[in-house]
């Protein structure tokens, strides 16, 4: 069975140290997120949410300081709303809400990051595989009929 | 189902690039690097040749391909150069390249400077910034064929010393009897003895005589349009007038639709043109 | 004439199936009832009326066509370059990669059943850039080989709407050029005249089908075509758009509805301007494509130092016009329009090509006896 | 300014008056003539008060023309808005996009406007319409009015217009209205999202990428510089496929966020008709749901994604 694509995109000062910290304390945690750091949340473009979705990731993990800590003071208020927004927006797109979620972890936190990973590496296992990327890159010339709904 | 080959096409696709390799990069200023280049098959570069003020389309494949002019001597063919100015994506990909990596190129491109018909005649080289690379190839070809012309001028300029690009050239240049060689930067600095003065200024000031003269200038297009100014008043007709010109292009033959002038397209019907000819062209630069 | 029922249009397309890809116009669900070409299969049904939303360029210059594939691969790449960096004491190959670019691929055979000659038409105009027929020109390796396994069968109007303007040209409801093959409607089928030898190849091909003959003779009368609306002095457009090209003024307010997106020259037949562009599959190898471009957006002339030569819309629009009805001309014996109408029809912002011409027409004619 | 609002009964001769009034103050004024293609109005400009005389407003109008307004920042200019174009005016003074100063709104009252899309499709381009505001006639004949009223004027909210008055008739809301619209939005709640994806990728796959989605948006001004058409930038690949004609539109759909005033010109502009505003729709509510923001209500608001509320935006505990 293929693995499946997990994307972590963590926020420099407190998710992403916090995932280190589970990490240097050898707390079990599985294996397929793949971590990137963004400098904060509120650099956290839905858009790259959505992009990693296209590309074929099977869920989508943002986290965060507290609302409140964030290091630039408010970066994380502001992602707080596009991410809800996106959240619930996601069905709208045919992307499965499930796969996606947002939360906030501190830099002590090692242990909640475990968890937080392990709870949603779980809910996208038993999800599965998540759609295909949408093959962008198909030269027209092998645009056929038969993919289209037409009239009969 | 049943297919055609793509027999029967000529034996080369104008739009498909033969691979070459960059052989050196040597940095010019800031922002201008010059790309020797030569072809990795042995039989394009047998059959490679080019006259001065054509173009190629050098692409780094995945970033892309952009248009330059040739910057170095038509003499020489194994290896040939080109001088690019960081601005966009494909050439900031040209600026990360070193020895050995691969480029695509497609060229000769474009039409030449008429350098037959100017044959007994003086030569008056105008040039600002980066629009000295395709005047170099010209100069070259000019001081390869030395005996064929009269008195051969140039006035080359930039914002700063930093910013003249070719500086082993220019010793040479500056050393020859045979060349009346101008360096000028736009205001004076502790690093530069030389002449001060902005590219059309200095032209009036050297004032090259236009009786059986020729003038070709590229550079920036406010000072081209100085320039072209600076020559009128200097008594240069607009038929004794070159310049060469840049726009954005793609196909480089002529076919894709954005570089024209009017009727006339920059990549096939230029980019050299006669300041006549541009006068009769529409006003879209 | 040589005659086709309706019904054996079927049995025709089944036939010229077996050995091509069959392209027909035919309604699409789900899209606010657009007619496209789509490929044909055995019993897909076929829009007998009306324009589709596109042309049929993308037989011939698809949307976005692989030029050729390229890869990085490891090893020997340029034995001067090995020779020279060898010799100044580097080594060449710092990163031992070495571009290999693909041969190119092969094309399928199409056939365009059921265009109307308008759009027929437009592959004769555009032969005139891409593939000139006396071989005078240049020749595109992509387009020409799409071109020549093209068969073109044409419906001829017997009507048309406010938009179509084909008769204000050379080419009308029934032009010839670019098709192979005419199919004249009447009450319960085609009168079909052949243009090309491909065409009567076709026409002849009768023992090949299964239900027997297709083709039958008739005494049938031609039936008649469509009048379109008019644009008078087209022609003349070659030589009085010069005149006012300079007056920025007057194609602003001319154009000054345009909203400057690209749907006039995607949706026209004619309009052929393209991007190159590469894109990567992974780190190490990659296509080369041409995709369609669109002389009225702003980036098609945008250069990198950030210099634009067409800023506005109405420069954009302006370039158009001109390309049309003045340098096209001038350049390839041939008005880059036939009057199909679909910019018209098309346009978002209500914008009506027929009046800029005849108002740039009558300014030019205005300045001139001034 | 939106100025005071045209009269309930707004005639021909009013519209003409109120447009050379502003043309006292304007250099230009953006409305309609009833010369356009196909029989129906089309955007025009007004320049001279002698021209506007040609001035018309009728359910045809259906064109939003506050997207001219951000390319003619440097001019003062009147707009003939109907109460969604005036939201879209609206929106653009919230977000500093135009000197309110220098816009002069001439409000008139929407009679809904008819689909004339939908009406050419059905009886053939340039067939002509009528409508006297009672009976809509296509060719001489009536036709049921609410099988060509656009979804986003069956459902309207706008019969306030912005500037504070009441906006006359809009059409009767039966089940019949914009049955067609109707159907394929049922269809689409239907749907689970793996046959969303599917569904939009069919959809997606007829889009040629001429931007006239973008184009026609009269909150989309970022034009020449948008990602979704760069050099230098990487979301989408420059290639016609339905893959980067998806991420186009999710691209529009975010940064619409907060900011789209449901005018529908994307949908209408569309010629491939893809539905787009099945994506604007459901962002606009919840947008509302969330936020309780409307774009271009209010043109002193705050746009909902340019702000917090630190306190009461927890919707997931931590």
């Amino acid at each position: 069975m293929a693995e499946l694509k997990l994307i972590g995109f963590l926020c420099n000062w407190c998710s992403y140290a916090g995932a280190d910290m589970a990490g240097t304390a050898r707390l079990k945690q599985p294996g397929e997120l793949r971590i990137i750091r963004m400098p904060c949340t509120g650099r956290v473009d839905p858009l790259l949410v959505l992009k990693a979705f296209q590309e074929g990731a099977d869920g989508v993990l943002v986290s965060g300081c507290h609302p409140g800590d964030c290091h630039y003071n408010e970066g994380n208020y502001y992602a707080r709303r596009r991410l809800e927004l996106l959240a619930r927006m996601l069905p709208a797109f045919g992307i499965e809400p499930e796969r996606f979620e947002y939360t906030w972890v501190s830099a002590s936190e090692g242990a909640r990051w475990a968890q937080v990973v392990d709870d949603f590496t779980t809910r996208i296992r038993m999800l599965g595989i998540g759609d295909e990327p949408t093959v962008a890159k198909q030269p027209d010339d092998q645009r056929t009929g038969e993919e289209r709904a037409v009239n009969e | 189902m049943s297919t055609i080959a793509q027999a029967g096409r000529k034996a080369t696709d104008p739009l498909r690039p033969e691979p070459a390799t960059v052989i050196e990069v040597i940095p010019e200023t800031p922002n201008i690097k010059t790309l020797r280049v030569a072809f990795d098959d042995p039989a394009v570069t047998e059959a490679f040749s080019f006259l001065p003020g054509q173009i190629g389309q050098l692409s780094v494949p995945g970033a892309g391909e952009s248009t330059f002019a040739i910057s170095s001597a038509p003499s020489q063919t194994d290896v040939f150069e080109f001088s690019v100015m960081k601005a966009g994506v494909v050439t900031s990909a040209i600026h990360e390249l070193g020895a050995g990596d691969p480029v695509a190129i497609r060229a000769p491109l474009g039409c030449a400077f008429p350098t037959d018909e100017w044959k007994g005649r003086n030569i008056v080289l105008v040039a600002g910034g980066i629009g000295m690379a395709p005047l170099r190839s010209l100069l070259y070809h000019l001081l390869d064929n030395r005996a064929d012309y009269g008195g051969l001028t140039l006035i080359y300029g930039a914002r700063t010393p930093d910013d003249l690009c070719f500086a082993s050239d220019r010793d040479d240049w500056r050393h020859r009897a045979d060349l009346d060689f101008t360096a000028t930067i736009d205001m004076a600095c502790s690093i530069w003895d030389g002449c001060v003065g902005l590219v059309p200024t200095v032209l009036e000031e050297r004032a090259p005589s236009p009786e059986n003269s020729v003038a070709v200038t590229c550079g920036p297009p406010i000072m081209i349009r100085y320039a072209l100014e600076s020559l009128a008043r200097l008594g240069f007709r607009e038929e004794q007038v070159y310049t060469t010109l840049e726009r954005r292009m793609k196909c480089g033959i002529g076919i894709c639709g954005r570089c024209n002038l009017g009727p006339k397209y920059v990549c096939t019907d230029g980019p050299v043109f006669s300041l006549a000819e541009l006068n009769g062209l529409p006003d879209e630069m | 004439m040589r005659f086709i029922t309706r019904e054996k249009i079927q049995d025709l397309l089944e036939a010229l199936a077996s050995e091509a890809e069959v392209w027909a116009p035919r309604e699409l669900n789900g899209s606010g009832g657009s007619i496209m070409f789509e490929r044909w299969r055995s019993g897909d049904p076929i829009a007998f009326e009306g324009v589709t939303t596109l042309s049929a360029k993308d037989m011939v210059l698809p949307r976005t066509e692989k030029l050729f594939g390229f890869r990085y691969t490891a090893g020997t790449g340029n034995l001067l370059a090995e020779a020279l960096g060898q010799s100044a004491g580097q080594p060449a190959k710092e990163k031992g990669e070495h571009l290999s670019i693909d041969p190119a691929e092969p094309v399928a055979e199409k056939v365009l059943f059921g265009v109307r000659a308008c759009d027929a038409k437009a592959l004769d105009v555009l032969d005139s850039l891409f593939n000139r027929a006396d071989g005078s020109g240049y020749e595109d390796p992509g387009y020409r080989s799409r071109r020549a396994g093209l068969t073109v069968i044409t419906i001829a109007c017997t009507s048309c709407d406010e938009a179509c303007f084909c008769s204000s040209f050379d080419n009308g409801p029934a032009e010839k050029a670019g098709s192979d093959l005419i199919f004249y409607p009447v009450d319960t089928g085609f009168l079909v005249e052949a243009v090309t030898v491909r065409g009567e190849k076709i026409l002849a091909r009768d023992e090949a089908a299964k239900s027997g003959q297709l083709f039958e003779e008739s005494m049938l009368q031609p039936p008649a075509l469509a009048e379109t609306a008019r644009v008078e002095g087209t022609a003349d457009m070659e030589t009085l758009l010069p005149a006012i090209f300079a007056d920025l003024d007057f194609w602003e307010r001319s154009t000054a509805s345009c909203i400057s997106c690209g749907f006039c020259t995607y949706g026209c037949p004619t309009c052929h301007c393209f991007n190159i562009h590469d894109e990567m599959r992974g780190d190490r190898e990659g296509e080369r494509l041409r995709s369609w471009d669109a002389c009225m957006f702003h980036i098609y002339t945008q250069e990198a130092s950030g210099h634009n030569p067409r800023p506005t819309p109405a420069h954009r629009y302006r370039n158009r016009i001109n390309h049309k009805f003045s340098y096209y001309p001038e350049n390839q014996g041939q008005i880059l329009c036939t009057g199909c109408g679909r910019c018209i029809r098309g346009c978002p912002a209500g914008l009506d090509i027929r009046e800029v011409m005849t108002a740039a027409l009558a300014h030019a004619r205005g300045q001139g006896s001034t | 300014m939106i100025s005071e609002l045209a009269k309930s009964e707004l005639s021909m001769s009013d519209l003409a008056a109120k447009i050379s009034e502003a043309l006292a103050g304007a250099d230009l004024v953006l409305g309609w003539t009833a010369s356009g293609p196909g029989g129906v109005a089309a955007p025009a400009r007004f320049y001279e008060q002698a021209e506007a005389q040609q001035a018309v407003f009728d359910s045809t109008c259906v064109h939003n023309l506050a997207v001219h307004l951000p390319r003619l920042k440097e001019r003062r200019v009147g707009i003939v808005a109907k109460p969604c174009d005036a939201r879209a005016v609206n929106q653009l003074i919230a977000e500093r996009e135009i000197d309110p100063g220098r816009v002069s709104v001439i409000g008139v009252e929407c009679p809904s406007m008819v689909d004339v899309k939908t009406i050419w499709r059905r009886f053939g381009y340039g067939a002509r319409i009528e409508d006297d505001g009672e009976r809509l006639l296509v060719n001489g004949a009536e036709v049921e009015r609410g099988k060509y009223t656009p979804a986003k004027c069956a459902d309207c909210a706008d019969r306030v217009h912005p500037a504070g008055e009441q906006s006359a008739a809009v059409a009767d809301v039966t089940d019949e209205t914009a049955a067609d619209e109707r159907q394929l939005r049922e269809r689409f709640n239907a749907m689970s999202p793996a046959e969303r994806r599917e569904f939009w990728r069919e959809q997606y796959s007829r889009c040629i990428r001429c931007y006239a989605c973008r184009e026609a948006c009269p909150m989309c001004y970022c034009r020449d510089v948008c990602i979704m058409q760069s050099d230098e930038s990487r979301w989408t690949g420059g290639g016609v496929n339905a893959g980067d004609a998806e991420m186009m539109q999710l691209i529009r759909v975010n940064h619409l966020a907060g900011r789209c005033t449901g005018c529908g010109e994307c949908e209408r502009a569309c010629p491939a008709g893809i539905p787009l505003m099945l994506l604007m729709e459901e962002q606009n509510r919840v947008v509302e749901e969330l936020f309780g923001h409307r774009a271009g209500v209010d043109p002193d608001a705050r746009p909902p994604l340019l702000s917090f509320n630190a306190n009461n935006d927890g919707w997931r505990k931590a």
